[in-house]
């Protein structure tokens, strides 16, 4: 799995206990309200954060959402990455959770990764046995 | 979260700000032994002020609604936020058996044409 | 200097342009308030970690904002404990530093770094030439 | 930051609630170019919705009064909480060469009777 350095990010939560879900909502959609992000884009990317932290907390027990400003390829415009990474037990069957409906869990959907994946720009995950889950998803800022 | 209004058969439920995990599920608490105890068969769940309703909340509020039908007692969503149901949209989540009402007024006609609950009160 | 790994703080807000002084005293505030510190506590915090960002932004050009809840001796309460860090240039005279009215910049009082020893209940800072500066600052939740 | 009431030589400030390094700066060139371009004996900076104010925040509050006083104008600032002002003590920070006043009535006195402003108004 790649190598992730919470150093490089401006934002860092720590999710250990069911609380941080919110807290981790609420602190980036403070950052990404004051990157200028549209509110409709903003509450996007806020329940995204709730999925994966979410996801983290269940799975996983502890793991950390990250956050930074990025700079697109145009050069102008800015974005968001955002990352969620744990060293949890790792996803068993990748593409199954990646697909509408599939859910190891009571109680779900099982729409939370797939809807993380529609309601972002770019998403990735990267996930082995007994070493951890990182899902890196990103947003451009738009006009409107 | 507190009930706000009642009459003839019909409550509300204004949800707070920030839903976490055990506050949506206390809410679910709250309204099934709500209309057991009471003759309820109406409810108006108020998400005007919500501003993030994901998966799990949703799954949450739509088993809520199942089970509160199972007792005879229809559910009213109002309020919702255009950017929360945009993002609930694109994220492929539905409320099944869920009715959805602009405002207060709104939901309350719903009730009243679907069982003719909160008429006397009108 | 000690090592300062990020991924033991429940919260990283990282410093680098002056507006993230503002974000990281808002952070700060935030989880401060839901941890249960009482109003004036929540002010003291905030303005302790204005005058630590700040500094870090002024002085080193770049660093962290750290936060964790910390189990008090007794056992059953809480606090909380801040860490400013950085590796900038450290601090040339750490006594005159931390002496009323020391400073080496213009527009200022040189209250930072002893205004913040006296809002706080704990107060270590390390510093090291050319390798960077470490504050750590703890304050105990109180009931009133 | 806008500048809600004025008359009689005096000018009322209110300061917005999260005051960063550039804004309070920003505050700093308003107030003094106001206190030049009009005739104004009596400042008020109302910063009753300001959360912190920190060494830096105060030392700019403290210079803009000093360079004010040198205009011919006063300073008062209404409003503070007392959490902020709590905090302020234990800092050790005092803003030199500014009034402190309870709110905007008690700050409108307070410039009364040190240069007579504002009773032409009052
Ligand atoms: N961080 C993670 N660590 C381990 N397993 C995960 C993680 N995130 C998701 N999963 C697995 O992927 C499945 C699908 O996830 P998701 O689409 O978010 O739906 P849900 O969480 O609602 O089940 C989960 O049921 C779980 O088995
Ligand atoms: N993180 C830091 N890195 C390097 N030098 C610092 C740092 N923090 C403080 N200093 C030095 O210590 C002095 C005193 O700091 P402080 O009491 O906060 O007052 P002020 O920042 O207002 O000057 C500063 O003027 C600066 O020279």
């Amino acid at each position: 799995m790649r190598d992730i350095n919470i150093e490089n990010y401006d934002l860092s939560v720590k999710i250990k206990e069911e609380n941080d879900i919110v807290i981790a909502r609420q602190m980036v959609k403070n950052m990404v309200r004051k990157m200028g992000f549209t509110l409709s884009d903003v509450t996007k990317i806020s329940t995204a954060v709730s999925e994966l932290a979410r996801n983290i907390y269940r799975y996983a027990g502890e793991g950390y959402i990250l956050l930074r400003g990025k700079q697109e390829k145009d050069g102008k415009n800015v974005g968001v990455e955002i990352v969620a990474y744990d060293r949890g037990p790792g996803i068993e069957d990748l593409d199954s959770a990646l697909r509408d409906g599939y859910t190891t869990t009571r109680n779900s959907f099982g729409l939370g990764l797939p809807g993380v994946r529609r309601l972002m720009d770019s998403f990735s995950i990267e996930s082995e046995r007994g070493s951890g889950t990182i899902v890196i998803v990103s947003k451009k800022r738009r006009a409107f | 979260m507190k009930y706000c209004e009642r009459n003839s058969g019909l409550s509300t439920v204004p949800v707070q700000i920030e839903l976490d995990d055990s506050t949506v599920g206390a809410l679910q608490n709250q309204i099934l032994s709500e209309i057991q105890s009471e003759s309820i068969d109406g409810i108006i769940i108020d998400v005007s002020m919500v501003d993030v309703i994901d998966s799990y909340i949703s799954y949450v509020l739509s088993e809520t609604a199942r089970m509160a039908r199972l007792m005879g007692c229809h559910t009213v969503m109002c309020g919702i936020k255009p950017s929360v149901a945009l993002t609930m949209a694109q994220m492929g989540l539905r409320l099944t058996g869920i009715h959805y009402a602009q405002d207060l007024d709104h939901a309350i006609k719903i009730l009243e044409r679907i069982v003719g609950v909160g008429k006397q009160g009108a």
